[in-house]
């Protein structure tokens, strides 16, 4: 059961015009070469469900591959705002984009919906608010049990998941450290997953500490081994946060013939990943390394 | 506790809204000075307190300051590391005491709004300014023990009626909520540049109950967009001491929080590398 | 906060007659020790809700001290038939016990509702089979998204759930090595959690890995240190299953009186687990202990 | 591929049913047969199928023969360990090919019993003979891909109607287990100590399809409680080879399932103790 592929294999393999996506991680771990996959191979009309998000959704907005968006946040961290969203949203450039609404919890409990194949899933968050107001998928009802007042969600079943991990097997066993998200469920909600790791490791290091195995193989379709690929954003135990990269790319954004300038130097004017890391270059990785590894480190698992 | 020589808006902020967390509270806590206030809270007078982090970390030590809800930070060396929905679904629970967030406009009931600002034409579909949205604002608003709100006092952010709720404070008044189905507690008090306001037991208005030292409460029923209501006598809000100013500055050395440094600035990768590490090496004599 | 006690302190101060009880694990990793204590301290009319059992709710049904059990199965492993469950629901010996079944997964989704703070579930098992006839708190609804067929379970918020684990520190954080159970969500579904561990460690230790810590401190109210808390059943990573004397009970249990004798000897003729685990004897323990050690041992976690 | 010089029923029930396991198949496995034929399939011609545990082991490769869904080798070097509301979830979801489980009672549809038998003044609060339930059974029979069940064939067994539907086969024909919202496939055969029974596709009625070495169609037909439907010409199974029955002794040695050693016996514990051991030893030649 070898997955192993490329990621431009991948996303030529698995993604179509008009599919539903989605992206693990949060803030960090986001699988931020994915989307520069996407934009090289113009997959158009993306509807993406994603909780909150900064570079993976603002990037597929700014090139215009975006139809629809179902979210809770779109922002840029704590340095900008979401220049690609406002744009999309107040003014339909490059293109006009629906947006839903939800809070976090209601985007969690989608994905929790969809990984465990039931239609809906029932919160508390919401009620009294005008987010089921101006979002006719929440459904305020009364619970058939106390009587109480519970929202429901609609389940979200992407077409296709990208997830960057710390590591994986070549199966698609994958263990992440750190903050989790909601991958767990987004993994077992699409019908096709692609993982993306920063190392693809022996199943035998895998076995070494099974329960840290969030995702099982079954789950996954393809594996990509990507190091740095969540750059510019953190991996924990692998890299921190590159902010001046993040500024740049938000000062090149502030209009969209600044983004699509930028899109051209960083993201269209090659191939492969590999590409991206040389113009990087290797002092700059190696920083961003040391960075986080002087901070935390993934535990060494001694197995017996 | 000396107080401070000199200090900004943004620190008195942060130290009036570290002193609201108790000690032994779970607290959840967003991104800005929320999370510099909780983690000054946690370094000087609740110790015990424990930080939970939307995106899953729970009661992390770290030599750095976290800059968001979910970066590595989060989780160094933390008790917890989990997910997103458990976290929020743990706050649907009751297990979190307390949460601390922010937001763009707020009306008298302590209702925020971070989706959207209509403007003179605008729809929800093509406003004329779209904000973040809710993130996890809503579900902790809805949920948690009680709130703590932190925001900028401005006439167009302390408005008469939100464009759209986000978040719900008390409604429409006292007994809204409940009504809703809501089972948190509800906003506890808003902390702004100017003052601390909190809410009326019987109807859940809003009103000034503290000032900053030098503000009146003519300055602030200006910056109101409503007749907004004062206690009898507004006491004054204590400066920041010393230590809370030294501790936040320790951590924050970028100015991330506390904006010293220009948010659009770009620095140099080798700057940013050395700023880094010295922020590092501060935080150590912290933990 | 330290929330260490002794079990017979804990049982005392937590569980009251009448509450509704849970127990953590799964034919392995049963708090069985904390049986032993409701058992010496007579809590008489509980509710037990559980998913599939043997010793835990055995123990308590032969004992009498169950008034109504909410399961999916109740059986002694592969070595036995549940005798204590028959016995009280074919004879009412040594009392009456309300039934009322469910599958597993629905189990498991009662306190995943409890666990989210949610008053029910939806789930896809049980429809056209006779779990829902005979059970009316089950109910057979039509998903108002689709108009699909979905069955629903009420939310179980247990007053006390019992949950044995490999190491907590003093907090009630759990770090749970080898199969989970359902013991995520009923900890967090239980209005009080009593938690018995193999070791108390240093909360420096739970840092070193804290994706391994599935219980936070937050859901816990007691933490007793009970080495061998879940004899004769496995522990992974600290022992195995002790057969001979699982059958040693079963064969005691072919009458209520074998089974009060057996319980006069190995339960209620002393105070503390220390006296239970000396009647065993060091032999024996050591023994299940290296039945264990030569097969899986708990990584070790080299933190940075 | 020799076959065995001798075997017992239960060596030829594992050997059946492992044989219809397929390789790189997720397959879920009930206690007792089922499980020992998952190992022997995995050990054989399916290497690459990976055995799924109910309480949430997946892909174990253990030095220990598990004696329940749940136990220590469950997890042992798997390559998940997880929770139990997440394996079944996962089936519920679809990521399950195959369910190996056993009843207590069948019907002609291959829905089954494990909840109660009623007798002649039973009520399901008070039956004549209470059995386990349905564990994670029903689960399993509603939503994996496909279903094999293994059973003993006696008359008491294979009735007419069950007392109490605790896990779905076609409930009362094809078509009903979509009417009544299921989605996993259903039963594929049924796998008893004379032969094996398939299911009419069209009507969704189990017929017997294959024989054991030695039984007639007529014996089978004696001890089945309805006018059982035959295949036209059943095949024979084919006997264990040598090398089935060398793993299988060499994962039970304790006849946990093969039932050598009787269930009652109280073993020393010394014995115990070095039964085990022998037992890993012989298991880390198969690894």
């Amino acid at each position: 059961m070898n997955k192993v592929t490329t990621l431009p294999e991948a996303v030529r393999e698995l993604v179509r015009d008009g599919d539903t996506v989605s992206f693990g991680g949060i803030l960090s771990r986001e699988p931020v070469a994915c989307t520069y996959e996407l934009i090289r191979q113009n997959k158009k009309d993306l509807t993406v469900i994603v909780d909150s998000r900064d570079e993976t959704v603002e990037h597929l907005l700014g090139a215009g591959l975006v139809k629809k968006l179902e979210s809770a946040y779109v922002w840029v961290g704590v340095i900008g705002s979401g220049l690609h969203f406002r744009r999309a949203v107040e003014k339909g450039i490059p293109r006009r984009v629906e947006v839903e609404d939800y809070s976090n919890l209601a985007i969690g409990m989608r994905f929790l919906a969809g990984a465990l194949g039931v239609p809906y899933m029932p919160l508390r968050s919401m009620m009294g608010s005008d987010i089921p107001e101006y979002n006719p998928r929440i459904k305020i009802t009364e619970d058939p049990y106390g009587g109480e007042k519970v929202a429901l969600v609609p389940a979200a079943n992407p077409d296709v998941a990208f997830i960057h991990v710390q590591r994986a097997d070549k199966m698609g066993n994958c263990q992440i450290w750190g903050m989790l998200g909601n991958d767990i469920n987004i993994a077992r909600a699409a019908r096709k997953v692609v993982v993306t790791c920063e190392e693809i490791v022996p199943t035998s290091e895998i076995r070494k500490i099974p329960n840290m195995t969030q995702i099982p193989f079954y789950c996954v379709d393809a594996v990509v081994e990507l190091p740095f690929g969540a750059h510019p954003l953190g991996v924990a135990g692998c890299y921190w946060i590159d902010t001046p990269f993040r500024k740049e790319w938000l000062a090149a954004s502030q209009t969209h013939e600044g983004f699509r300038a930028w899109l051209e130097e960083w993201v269209l004017s090659w191939e492969t990943h590999e590409e991206y890391l040389r113009k990087l270059g290797p002092d700059r990785l190696a920083g961003l390394r040391k960075m986080e590894l002087d901070n935390f480190r993934i535990p060494k698992i001694v197995g017996c | 506790m000396s107080p401070a020589c000199s200090y900004t808006t943004q620190e008195m902020m942060v130290s009036a809204c570290s002193r609201l967390i108790r000690n032994n509270e779970c607290v959840f806590i967003g991104v800005g000075i929320p999370l510099l206030a909780g983690v000054v809270a946690s370094k000087i007078h609740a110790p015990d307190s424990v930080i939970v982090y939307e995106a899953g970390g729970i009661g992390a030590v770290s030599r750095r300051l976290p800059w968001s809800i979910s970066d590595n930070a989060t989780t160094d060396n933390a008790l917890v590391a989990t997910e997103l929905w458990r976290a929020l679904g743990d706050v649907q629970r009751g297990y979190i005491d307390l949460a601390v967030v922010g937001g763009a406009q707020i009306d008298r009931f302590g209702n925020l709004n971070t989706t959207v600002i209509f403007g003179p034409d605008g729809t929800y579909q093509r406003p004329a300014s779209r904000l973040p949205g809710s993130g996890g604002s809503n579900d902790l608003a809805s949920s948690a023990g009680r709130t703590l709100i932190v925001m900028k006092l401005e006439k167009r952010k302390f408005v008469k009626k939100l464009d759209y709720l986000t978040s719900p404070g008390y409604l429409g008044g006292r007994g809204e909520r409940e009504r809703a189905g809501l089972r948190g507690g509800g906003p506890e008090a808003v902390i702004t540049d100017k003052g601390i306001f909190r809410f009326d037991p019987e109807t859940g208005e809003m009103y000034l109950d503290e000032l900053f030292p030098g503000v009146t409460a003519e300055e602030v029923k200006s910056l109101v967009d409503w007749d907004l209501k004062v206690a009898p006598s507004p006491k004054t809000v204590a400066p920041p001491t010393e230590k809370e100013i030294r501790v936040m500055r320790m951590v924050d050395p970028l100015g991330v929080v506390l904006g010293s440094k220009s948010k659009q600035e770009v620095q140099p990768f080798e700057e940013y590398f050395r700023t880094m590490k010295s922020c590092y090496e501060s935080m150590v004599i912290l933990i």
